[in-house]
């Protein structure tokens, strides 16, 4: 069954989206989100970014389930 | 028994004051098995950039993911080095040129501990915290930064 | 022009208090080329000695000896890293537990250079300052302090 | 010509001697200070310490001529 999930956006990438959060159809897993972004968001293509499932970087696919938090990190430029 | 740590916040709204250092380190007088500390202070540049000099850096941050990942590194690091005591304070809002947005702060018995501590929590918070600055320029044009 | 620099009293009678140190940062916010700062304090410990618990440090110096083997020793680093600033300060005289004796404070645009100029400011004060530190114990006892 | 130097001496090593200052006639070179010193304050056999003619430290036994500054230095314990 379909179901939304809830994005978060941070730095630059909040700015091309033009938002700091974002809601959409559970794509299944965090290849099909990036896919999907690319195509929505065509601005995002030019940037690096990593992602984070539950507050942890994704470092392979990974499958995305209902109630999760997903943020979509830039590169990190603290201290 | 040992002690149990908990995630602290490490954010400070705005730029952190002299003062709050100076307050921090007399805070430590009374732990008497301390016999050196080690500090790293990192301030805004005003680095010039094709479009602009820098006048400010604005910072946010993934609140709660910053600081699980703050408590992590704070557990390696007391795990890696006898340490006393460790703090770590970032900035978040705008902070001017001049003035301070990070305070890292380590104290060991003997000085070595100390010094290595501080030097890889400053390493590690600028690889692993969420955090982004983004620089304001005096052409009132921003840019996001990089850390090289 | 290149900056001549003259030998700088680096001696302080009594303890370095936390607002010297608060007012010695604040007095760089003025250095926009400055992105990192190191600082060392070196803290007395109430070691526990057979002879009783150590409850102070007094420290004497062969002072123009000092003043001169510092100066070397901040030419030489000055020349080594690309530092903005270099500052060091050692107490005289009897200091207290908790109370704070050293303070080396190093500061550059990127921060390596200033964090690695500090430690080896450190090792350097320790090893080739003409400086002594008799500790007083709590049985009125003193002893010569040994830096291992 | 017999002629007096002035000796300086800290922490330790003024404590055995019983003074920070010392005026004897110069023995000529540092080595022969180090023997006369020993001779006449058996104490310091058991110490550890190091010269400085004119505030550098002497490696090597140096000539003392008049009017130098020579200092006695036990292990320097700063910071």
């Amino acid at each position: 069954m379909p179901h939304y999930i809830q994005l978060k956006a941070f730095g630059m990438l909040a700015e091309k989206i033009g938002s700091e959060s974002l809601e959409l159809v559970n794509p299944g897993s965090s290849e099909f989100l990036r896919q999907q972004l690319l195509e929505q968001f065509p601005k995002l293509k030019s940037l690096t970014f990593r992602m984070a499932l539950d507050r942890k970087i994704i470092q392979a696919d990974t499958d995305i389930s209902q109630g999760q938090e997903i943020a979509l990190l830039p590169p990190f430029s603290g201290g | 028994m040992e002690k149990v740590r908990s995630p602290k916040n490490i954010f400070v709204q705005g730029p952190i004051l002299p003062e709050k250092i100076a307050q921090s380190i007399a805070n430590h007088a009374t732990k008497t098995d301390i016999g050196g500390h080690s500090i790293f202070l990192g301030q805004i540049r005003a680095d010039e950039k094709p479009e602009g000099k820098v006048i400010a850096i604005e910072y946010t941050c993934y609140e709660e993911m910053a600081l699980e990942k703050a408590f992590e590194i704070r557990e390696d690091v007391f795990a890696k080095y006898p340490l006393t005591c460790m703090h770590i304070y970032h900035s978040l809002g705008e902070i001017k040129v001049g003035e301070i947005c990070l305070f890292v702060f380590t104290s060991s018995k003997h000085r070595k501990a100390a010094q290595q501590a501080c030097e890889e929590l400053v390493e590690r918070i600028k690889a692993e915290l969420p955090i982004w600055g983004k620089e304001i320029l005096d052409s009132s044009d921003t840019q996001w930064k990089v850390n090289i």
